[in-house]
């Protein structure tokens, strides 16, 4: 992929989340800070990189905090919400 | 070693696993969707790892898998214990773990730069990358000390009041300059101590730019820094050519920045006025005048629930108060006799009310409120002028008509509720000196049809279903 | 451009189409068509492409007749555009 | 030769023309910004010619200037004259013209594929293009045909009455079917015959798909038509690799889809049943039946104007017949008078009033009356049981309370205005035998508070006008 075209798909991804985001109902916008923590924990992707054997020790060792700090977030962030939308219901008729 | 294009099924991958965050988010636009979203959510996730995990020569599996079960339990346990009035702090505290995972893999990126793919045939890493790559750790590390400092201050273990140093303005200004300078001076030379100085700069900007900040502008605050850990992630995104990355960054990035504006929309403040900071400070000023004695009356239990009870419809507008006082469980009781009685009784939150965007919401949902009971400030505030009762329970600055009516309060603009149109207002809070987080005394305390109900929101309410079940 | 990326492009924008539509007030969905007909005939860079000099002469032609057909959809559809909004108008007071 | 990357500023230049054009429909989401954005859109397209005219050899800039000349003048020249009223087949006829282009552009790839960069090394066409070509022809050339009949029952030079082939379904099936397969066939064989028979059979599918649809139903296909010119203007942005293109295709596809389906809700039909056709056949059928005779009563223009200045709040229902009748400016007039004796007006628009999305909108603004006294179906239907007057001028369907009672009806379940709940009801039409375009009798004619006042709408509003002017 070239420069150009991930500019190109993050300033798509930029009017996304701007639509994305404000079609959020504000009763929810507590769960969406948790969720929103949760997705960006996508970082751990280059934690997973970062520890490539044949590099440098160091690095190996940085990649796998972070892949512990990034899935203490990924599994508190999405739990925590599910926890919190389980919580909402409609009346029961 | 040039950026050697992964297979196409790899690309499509990280694309599905995108769209699924997208998806994800999209789910929250009304609760009934909510939960399938939330599921999107992790599937995505699921792929992004699994992805990654197959495709690159990672250090060892296990040592991989150790990690992520270490942090996944203690995320997991956390997620299951943490009560829901400490959601803002435990936000916060999630922040500062993702800024410094960005800081921890810009640094790894930076040390085994051929392991992402980002160095040029000479060994050195590609300036584009280079800029990325400063761009995300300084970030990341903004993220980190802001987000400690914003935990500190609303799990209550460091004061709230803002600290304001001499020339804090120009010393903030001066380390960014210093900061973007050095990103730029990267470009050419590729020593390390470049990058350490802007990481170590990073982290005590972050911390500068956070300690002059209120306690209670925390939330503007804490989602400023979710906006900014979005955009570390997409800087990493860009550098590691990762299609996942890059929209939820952009997704987080707009959240953030979204959720910011509209608090400060909802308190009438600008943006730049938080981030300057010092808001507690002068509020703490403006509180010691000396306040005129004006008469008001003060209710029981039984009073308010005599009246409750001959009413048509009650609104209920919760507060910062009601959490505090973890009260929300017997209010949703006192609702449900009130309503077995034949009583309306909706509920009125304020885009602001509480302490984090949505947080009453979260709480009235915890104690089984049903959502469709509960209503936002727009489409209910036309109801007050025919509700019989509005009890407003641990709320303060969200009822106060001065907004409306006093150009130099410090809350003049900001929409409010207008309870002083109900035919009886009652207001629950401890104590008549009490003032709300903008330390602004309140007109509604002294109306004619104001009836004051001091005590604590819990016991309070307690009483009052005793004397209704009388 | 690899498809992939070209793809990524793609699925962003249909997002962003499915929003920003919804999105507009439906007393201008008339104008919309007729917006959405001039944008539709970005189509002419196509067009413009196939008259390359050094190409078949018949391609050359028929780009030149799409290069006309677009036209008048473009100044047609931007003008009746303009034409229709600039009627919309707020009371006097 | 394989495709070979522009420069980055080529790129950059479409993907800032694709953003443009998104920030061209953003405009529209109010009359306000509405301007600001069609400008946007001239911008975008000027930056997407001007970087194709740069950095293409192309045949001959006079060439070209003069085919642009000649086309712009056409569509320049048409854009001024056209009546408000035929806006329906103005957009057909544009549609038409984008598939041609499509058309016109994809042989012209197919003949020249060197030119577009899609040849390989052998000189063959690459396999991916051939499918996006091959989808490019076929799409653009339904829209071409489909579009050109659109237009023919539209303009009223063709019957609008459904014509209905026997076993259309299997006709119709069976040549989809085969296009599908020429197209995948193509992909192993370049043989022209395979290319110029896909574009035969999708100008004769697109004509059989269209036929049997009744007139009525054309702006839901005109919609659909406006969606496939998107698709098609994006599948040939794969094979260019061309952003702006890409992005328009997304947008303008999702922009038909969506209005499309916002017609058939608000009609409650499904789109099925549209586009299987055949739907003004059955109307004319049951028509037929015996009416039974009911009273009602007939009122005068002098009623009129005296029953609605003795109002204090009058709402105007137009529709298709007033479209027919040209009466806007007249009918504004009458509210003028109305308002200027202090009456209030105001307009109730329904998403199908008139023959496409938005027409009445569009009338009442080239009659100077204000949007903001022009309201949306679910803004102002709980205002009829406050009104005074109904004042319903040339609409019918919409306003057909058996949509709300009457499951036998063709249009029930379709949302309608509560036109029944107004204290007086004035019903303008040319005739009690005259039924809107779903055929059905209409039970607010014989309401004990309905006037009929049967006569052409403008010229009962001319004579309102006058009445009133007494
Ligand atoms: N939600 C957000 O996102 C957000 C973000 C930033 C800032 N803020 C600010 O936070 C404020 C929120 O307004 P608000 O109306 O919810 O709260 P508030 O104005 O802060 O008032 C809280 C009230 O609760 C009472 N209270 C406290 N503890 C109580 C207890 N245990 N029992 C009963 N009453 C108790 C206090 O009076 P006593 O001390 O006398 O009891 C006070 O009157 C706004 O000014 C808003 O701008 C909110
Ligand atoms: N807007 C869209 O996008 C769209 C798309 C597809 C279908 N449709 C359909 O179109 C219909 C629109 O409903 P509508 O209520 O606007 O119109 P309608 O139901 O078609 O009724 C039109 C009325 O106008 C009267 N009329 C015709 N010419 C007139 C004249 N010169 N002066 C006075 N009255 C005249 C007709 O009665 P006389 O003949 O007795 O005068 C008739 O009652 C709906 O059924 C809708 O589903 C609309």
């Amino acid at each position: 992929m070239d420069f150009i075209s991930i500019l190109s798909i993050f300033v798509m991804a930029c009017f996304v989340g701007y639509y994305v985001v404000w079609s959020v109902t504000p009763a929810l916008h507590t769960p969406l800070m948790a969720v929103t923590n949760a997705i960006s924990s996508v970082i751990i992707v280059g934690a997973l990189i970062a520890g490539a054997a044949g590099g440098s020790p160091t690095a190996k060792w940085l990649g796998l905090i972070a892949v512990a700090l990034a899935s203490v977030n990924i599994f508190g962030g999405f739990a925590v919400t599910a926890r919190m939308l389980a919580m909402y219901k409609k009346k029961e008729r | 070693m040039e950026h050697v294009a992964p297979p196409a099924w790899v690309m499509l991958a990280y694309l599905i696993s995108g769209v699924f965050f997208i998806l994800a988010l999209r789910g929250l636009s009304s609760p009934a969707t909510s939960q399938q979203g939330n599921r999107f959510g992790m599937a995505g996730m699921l792929i992004a790892v699994v992805t990654t995990l197959v495709t690159h020569e990672v250090a060892s599996l296990p040592e991989i898998l150790g990690a992520i079960a270490i942090g996944g339990g203690i995320g997991w346990v956390t997620a299951r214990k943490i009560a829901m009035t400490d959601m803002p702090q435990l936000v916060a505290a999630f922040h500062s773990l993702v800024g410094m995972a960005a800081v921890l893999v810009a640094a790894a990126a930076f040390l085994n730069p051929v392991a992402f793919g980002i160095a040029g045939e000479d060994g050195l890493i590609n300036p584009v990358s280079r800029v990325e790559m400063g761009l995300g750790i300084a970030i990341g590390a903004i993220t980190f000390s802001g987000s400690v400092i914003a935990f500190l201050k609303l799990a209550g273990k460091m004061s709230g009041a803002p600290i304001l140093l001499p020339l804090r303005h120009v010393i903030n200004l001066g380390t960014l300059a210093a900061i973007l300078g050095l990103i730029g001076y990267f470009t050419v030379d590729q020593s390390p101590w470049i990058f350490w100085t802007v990481t170590a700069l990073a982290f005590l900007i972050g911390f500068l730019l956070i300690i002059p900040i209120g306690g209670a502008d925390m939330p503007v605050v804490v989602s400023m820094l979710n906006s900014y850990s979005g955009w570390a992630a997409a800087a990493m995104g860009f550098t590691l050519h990762n299609t996942a990355m890059i929209i939820t960054g952009a997704l987080v990035g707009s959240s953030g920045a979204i959720l910011s504006y509209i608090m400060c929309k909802a308190m009438n403040r600008s943006f730049i006025s938080v981030i300057a900071g010092g808001f507690g400070a002068e509020a703490a000023v403006s509180s010691g005048e000396a306040k005129e004695q004006r008469p008001w009356k003060r209710g029981s239990a039984e009073d308010a629930a005599y009246m409750m009870q001959q009413a048509e419809s009650v609104i209920i507008v919760p507060g910062y108060g009601m959490a505090v006082a973890q009260a929300q469980h017997i209010l949703r009781e006192m609702a449900d006799v009130l309503k077995k009685q034949g009583v309306s009784v909706k509920y009125a939150i304020h885009p602001v009310a509480g302490r984090m965007p949505g947080h009453m919401n979260v709480l009235l949902a915890e104690a089984s409120v049903p959502y469709d009971e509960v209503f936002e400030l727009e489409d209910i505030n036309s109801e007050f002028a025919q509700a019989d009762v509005a009890f407003i329970i641990g709320a303060n600055d969200v009822v106060n008509p001065a907004a409306k009516t006093d150009k130099t309060s410090p809350i003049y603009g900001m929409p409010v509720f207008d309870v002083d149109k109900a035919k009886t207002v009652f207001f629950v809070k401890r104590s008549m000196g009490g003032v709300g987080y903008a330390g602004v005394d309140n007109d509604v305390f002294y109306m004619d049809q104001t009836m004051m109900l001091l005590a604590d929101a819990k016991k309070m309410c307690e009483d009052i279903v005793k004397a209704l079940q009388h």
